[in-house]
């Protein structure tokens, strides 16, 4: 027991250590409370390391208000209680502003930190509706696209464009995100007129097979012209496989998640595979920037951005720095006020809107990605035809 | 041989010990420490009062259980559904019956009313299941868990499903779950000793002879399967109004597994064991993690790369069961007198 | 030359003290029963020697060699081979199988299916059912198998836990006459744990009392059977 | 009667992964009474050993590319060399040690394998492409399944064909069957207690990297936490079979496979989620109604 007062009394020393290592007094910080280990930390450390781009982009092109941007950062480790602890320590590290997880559920306790202390919190790329006023507070943001408007974008696209009128739901039950794009799926059907939901089903991530659910869609008859899958890696690739190895050659639709080349060995040759996207990684965006920022990103971290999630990150500073400027001050509630006055503000990675009920992007410009033997591009672009309401995201 | 003490005196030292120790860990804190720090040892309290509950359950009756963090669950939702203001849960929770959404209830209420419905489920289940012993009871422990935590996280209109329930007041704080974490050791200490403890460990001890003296080792389970869910059920409320969020995941095999390793670390059939495990592993967690952010040794940066500490503290838990088989502390019990620990007569 | 000799073993469980300072020596080809009431710590003696639980203090040897401390797979391989308690039936192997899992430590391969017509000869039971499960036997048939198991291992020192335990009177005869026929035939050396001493009596040898874990009389089986001090001994008359 | 057949085809590709699950499971339980949770991060070890250490997002195929001659002896001996060397260096010494220690041990094992992938290959879930040309549907009396999950029932059968051989025909087997039962009598008859459960492990190490090669072919990824889902499943497997009956586990990792595909097929589609909750709730009163396991052999008594 000596030795854990020991302990006790190191921990509390150690603690005062942490809190003086704070910034350059002139600097406004930014504070990165992400996932540096864990399973996050693929998915955070693009979306930071877009954001640093931006950030020095912004430093390089004179600073913020005349300041130079600095920033402090915390591990979250993956882990929700720590992610609360990562939001006071950059907190405490005179943070201005507080970048948290991408999932909205390894980031609110941050977020929730800094909803607390008054100040603004952005999510790296959460697409649920509560990364916002709704889940966290009035302070709180994200700068990536509902998922919801995914699975509506995925729905009226391929209605409108590919003909689809038969639908088969596979509905992926393990993270909400999945939800939130067959619910959006689901806002956008009954609109599309003479088209048809089939059939329904649901698995979970880590079933080691889905034999049973593939069974049902193949005694579909006829077969369904689009499966509408609502899943994320790693089971999203495994049921692909499964899919197309059961002979199933029906049109796929996915949201974002499954964006990237990565996993694409998983299933060789696929055809018919078609998933919604901010920007695109493959250098054919019609957008020339974004190639540039592709090949910038490149030669920053050694290699090209791997998924659209990449893209969040840089623009989430692009639109607070722009809301600081217009206010001229860092106080939250003037920052707030003007990010809620973007209307269709034009980002790298399509239009951003703000208002005082949602902090999200209800409605959103897509690029169609489509993969084809085996290789993905674009070969679209969707604005869903009316933003999806309030009411319908928090069903 | 040394002159014994009364059971009595003996024991009673051992809960005011382990309090102690608490309070002087919380006292250091508010006076040194960090906000991010003080969040640590709140979370700290908070295992200690999940694994006290654990002990209540696994130390007097031997049977290792895999469920109890699905009270935890139980717990830290009812606190939601107790607390959350009912503007946010009629849009959120539409499916909670009209007198809980209505409801928002202080943080004592909650407190009390959340770990009595653990318990009321650990009493249906416990009423089923505490009839099987040994591995059998461990299987259905953890299935008891699959359960809940496939309800929880399905349960669309009631526990919002994989979807975090928000909006509960963050009102956690070191000097709440000190408290939490020392009615733990109480309630834990006072039934250890009470004619059901003794029983049950009786029971634990020897199956055969126990049951031919006359105790009902179902009913003894039972019991005691009900207080820990008490107290694993008020961790779980502690643990909400931490966080201010919560979600099914956080209440699944990760905690389950990472609790148990810290109460066998410790010492599986010793209170002080319970509590010193969660202690001295956290601390080394801790630790190791200021070596992950690097830390000034005279002059010299010591920085590991991130994610050694979870490989090292794996790496600790199994050399200390190694060269400790029954954990740090065995059956052992810290007590006042011959210092530091004494076996305990009370066994 | 002594097969096998306990030199002043103590057991302990815990606190609890099961053996005392108990001595025993054993020549091949002997026969050796051990007596004693419940808890005299007669099974501890046996698990002792096998390995199976390890002496505080004190050292056995088998064969010259020192087996105290050693697993009890390296005493089966010095030749000593044990019924314990219990019986100890693998209840998901064929009959047949129990009584083959012995003899992979044997060194005289070519007498194992020798061995085994004998066992089956003396429990025909064991041979009609021998591809069945061994955990449906009844009681008494287990008692059988057990120690056709024990005897398929070509002991030179086999050790029985109590054989009559479960079977018929008649079977309890052939079990011993078939011991003593080995015993006399191969030098097979007996050591028998049984809780009375009227079959130590009818066959003969030699005979050790335990009684709270020490050795407290030891003599010739027949000898000490009309003697008055056994009752008292093992009763514990006369004592305090 | 198509319908019923696709049912059981599809009933037996996932219950044979369980199944091969629970028997690697049963095996290191019945010789040492361990609880071995680190036996799901052998499966992913496995996965991860045909890639190249990388945190790169894009998997490079190393051992993955070798023709199938070569990739299976290669990535069974990794599966039995990482089952064995965890014996040889935690397990060996926790030999008497309570079960609860054991688990704990297996446990913190698992989660140092788990970080230590994680550290050198990142948390990204890669891909990998083993034999594609497998990914083809074909019919058999009018079902049509993928040849893919053909073959991981077939391989799964034979892997268990030859698992049993190797234990009733075997002296290693008989040993083994043996020790799992009563480890102790076993070795009162000579059975060497390193061998057996150096085997035991070397096997059940070679189990886990045939479920790692069949997962990899059949979902084409490797995840981290790949193993975990099966692991679990097999360990309830393992129990209500009956704690020491390796045909038990067997069974019931069948029996739980094909409770789940038909609890996916009838089940209406607002309970569908609820699946596992059904499942295990099946397996508690499983528990209630033969608390020793289904299969538990008459002679064997609970020794934990």
């Amino acid at each position: 027991m000596k030795t854990t007062k020991k302990l006790a009394i190191l921990a509390a020393a150690g603690g005062l250590l942490l809190s003086a290592n704070a910034a350059m007094a002139d600097d406004i910080v930014i504070g990165m409370a992400t996932a540096q280990s864990g399973w996050m930390q693929a998915y955070d450390a693009p979306a930071r390391e877009s954001a640093l781009i931006r950030i020095d982009e912004i430093n390089a092109a004179g600073g913020l208000l005349g300041r130079q941007i600095s920033v402090v950062e915390a591990d979250t480790k993956t882990d929700r209680a720590e992610g609360a602890r990562a939001g006071l320590e950059v907190l405490d590290g005179g943070a201005d502003m507080v970048v948290v997880s991408c999932d909205y559920d390894f980031g609110a306790p941050a977020a929730l930190a800094a909803q607390a202390a008054g100040k603004i919190s952005f999510f790296l790329c959460a697409e649920s509706i509560k990364a916002g006023i709704q889940g966290v507070g009035p302070f709180s943001f994200s700068a990536s696209v509902l998922a919801a408007v995914q699975g509506a974008t995925m729905a009226e696209w391929a209605y409108e464009k590919k003909n689809v009128r038969s639908f088969y739901v596979l509905l992926d039950t393990w993270i909400e995100y999945n939800k939130g794009i067959c619910d959006g799926f689901d806002w956008m059907a009954p609109s599309l007129a003479d088209a048809e939901v089939v059939g329904r089903d649901t698995f979970v991530n880590d079933d080691a097979s889905v034999a049973a659910q593939i069974t049902r869609i193949r005694n579909l008859d006829p077969q369904p012209d689009a499966i509408m899958l609502c899943s994320v890696m790693p089971g999203a690739a495994s049921v692909i496989k499964q899919l197309r190895a059961a002979g199933i050659t029906s049109m796929i639709l996915n949201g974002s998640a499954v964006d990237g080349s990565y996993w694409l060995d998983s299933v060789p040759g696929l055809d018919n595979f078609y998933v919604p996207v901010q920007g695109s990684i493959y250098g054919d965006d019609p957008n020339p920037a974004v190639t540039a920022f592709n090949e910038a990103y490149a030669e920053r971290t050694g290699a090209g951005p791997s998924t659209q999630y990449t893209y969040p990150g840089y623009v989430l500073i692009d639109v607070w720095a722009k809301a600081v400027e217009r206010a001229g001050t860092l106080d939250s509630a003037a920052v707030v006020a003007e990010l809620e006055k973007m209307v269709d503000e034009p980002t790298l990675f399509g239009p951003r809107t703000f208002n005082s009920e949602i902090h999200h992007q209800n409605r959103g410009r897509y690029l169609i990605s489509e993969v084809s033997g085996g290789a993905p591009h674009i070969v679209d672009e969707w604005t869903i035809s009316e933003p999806i309401p309030l009411e319908a995201l928090l069903k | 041989m040394k002159q014994p003490q009364s059971v009595l005196a003996k024991t009673i030292s051992t809960p005011v010990i382990l309090i102690a120790l608490l309070v002087v860990i919380a006292i250091l804190t508010a006076l040194f420490g960090s906000g991010s720090f003080a969040r640590t040892v709140t979370e700290i309290f908070i295992r200690v009062a999940f694994v006290v509950g654990l002990y209540i359950f696994i130390g007097n009756s031997g049977v290792i259980s895999f469920g109890h963090a699905g009270f935890m669950c139980i717990g830290a939702y009812a606190a939601a559904w107790f607390t959350v203001p009912p503007m946010m849960k009629k849009v959120l929770l539409p499916g909670l019956p009209e007198i809980v959404s209505n409801a928002q209830l202080p943080f004592l209420g909650s407190l009390v009313l959340s770990s009595f419905l653990a318990a009321l489920v650990a009493l249906l289940v416990g009423l089923i299941m505490m009839r099987l012993a040994g591995i059998a009871a461990s299987i259905a422990t953890f299935a008891f868990l699959a359960v809940i935590n496939t309800v929880y996280a399905n349960w669309e209109s009631v526990t919002a499903a994989t979807s975090s329930v928000v909006g509960i007041p963050m009102v956690t704080g070191v000097w709440t779950s000190l408290f939490g974490a020392s009615a733990a050791i109480l309630i834990a200490y006072f039934y250890s000793i009470s004619r059901w403890g003794l029983a049950l460990r009786a029971a634990r001890d020897e199956d055969i002879a126990a049951s031919a003296s006359g105790v009902d080792i179902y009913r003894q389970r039972l019991i005691s399967f009900v207080i820990s869910a008490f107290v694993c059920g008020m961790s779980g409320v502690l643990y909400a109004h931490y966080l201010g969020v919560v979600n099914p995941d956080a209440f699944y095999l990760g905690i389950t597994f990472i609790s148990l390793s810290m109460f066998v670390v410790g010492g599986m059939s010793s209170l002080s064991g319970a509590v010193l495990g969660v202690v001295i592993i956290s601390a080394i967690i801790q630790i190791l993690r200021w070596f992950e952010k690097g830390i000034d040794i005279g002059g010299l940066t010591l920085e590991l790369p991130n994610g050694i500490q979870e490989i090292a503290i794996g790496v600790v838990m199994i050399v200390i069961l190694v060269f400790r088989p029954a954990g740090l502390l065995g059956k052992r019990e810290v007590l006042l007198k011959g210092w530091p620990f004494k076996r305990r007569t009370a066994d | 030359m002594s097969l096998l000799s306990v030199r002043d073993i103590s057991v302990h469980y815990g606190q609890l003290a099961a053996l005392r300072g108990v001595s025993i020596s054993m020549d091949e080809g002997e026969t050796l029963f051990v007596t004693g009431p419940n808890g005299a710590g007669k099974s501890t003696l046996l698990k002792a020697i096998a390995g199976a639980v390890r002496p505080s203090s004190g050292s056995i040897s088998l064969a010259d060699k020192v087996i105290s401390g050693q697993p009890p797979e390296q005493t089966a391989r010095l030749g000593f081979s044990m019924v314990p308690e219990g019986r100890h039936v693998f209840g998901s192997l064929t009959i047949e199988e129990n009584l083959r899992l012995g003899t992979g430590i044997r060194a005289d391969k070519d007498r194992i299916e020798g061995d085994l017509e004998t066992v089956y000869e003396v429990f025909p039971m064991l041979a009609e059912r021998k591809d069945g499960q061994a955990g449906v036997l009844s009681g008494g048939q287990q008692q059988m198998l057990v120690i056709g198991r024990a005897l398929m291992a070509g002991p030179k020192l086999i050790a029985i836990d109590e054989p009559s335990l479960g079977l018929a009177p008649k079977v309890i005869d052939q079990v011993y006459d078939t011991l003593l026929k080995l015993r006399d035939s191969r030098g097979l050396t007996l050591l028998i744990v049984e809780q009375s001493s009227t079959r130590a009596m009818l066959t003969g040898g030699r005979m050790v009392l335990l009684r709270g874990g020490k050795i407290v009389l030891e003599g010739d089986a027949r000898e000490l059977a009309n003697d008055e001090s056994l009752r008292r001994a093992y009763f514990g008359f006369g004592e305090h | 009667m198509t319908a019923v057949l696709q049912i059981l085809f599809d009933a037996l590709a996932v219950g044979s992964i369980y199944a091969l699950g629970a028997l690697g499971i049963a095996l290191i339980f019945g010789v040492m009474r361990l609880v071995n949770f680190a036996h799901g991060d052998y499966i992913a070890f496995c996965v991860f050993a045909m890639l190249v250490p990388s945190t790169d997002v894009v998997a490079i195929v190393l051992i993955g590319k070798l023709p199938a001659i070569l990739l299976i002896p290669i990535i069974l001996l990794i599966g039995a060399v990482i089952s064995v060397l965890s014996e040889m260096l935690v397990f060996r010494h926790l030999r008497n040690a309570n079960p609860a220690t054991m688990m704990i041990c297996s446990f913190a094992l698992g989660f140092v394998i788990q970080h230590v992938l994680l550290m050198f290959y990142s948390s990204r879930p890669k891909a990998i492409n083993l034999w594609s040309n497998l990914s083809l549907p074909v019919e058999i009396f009018g079902a049509r399944i993928p040849l893919l999950q053909l073959l991981t029932i077939i391989i799964t059968f034979v892997i268990l064909v030859a698992l049993m051989w190797f234990l009733k025909r075997t002296r290693y087997g008989l040993e083994m069957r043996a020790a799992a039962e009563d480890f102790t009598m076993a070795r009162m008859l000579g059975v060497r207690a390193n061998r057996v459960i150096m085997t035991a492990f070397a096997v059940s190490g070679l189990l886990a990297a045939s479920i790692g090669l069949i997962l990899a072919t059949q979902t084409g990824v490797a995840d981290i936490r790949m193993g975990m889902p099966i692991m679990l499943v097999a360990f309830v497997a393992t129990v209500i079979g009956g704690l020491g009956s390796l045909p038990g586990a067997v069974i019931c990792g069948l029996l739980i496979g094909a409770a789940s595909v038909l609890l996916q097929v009838f089940l209406p589609l607002d309970a569908r989620p609820f699946r596992d909750a059904f499942l295990y709730s099946a397996v508690i009163l499983c528990l209630l109604w033969r608390p020793d396991g289904i299969f538990a052999p008459r002679s064997a008594k609970q020794r934990v």
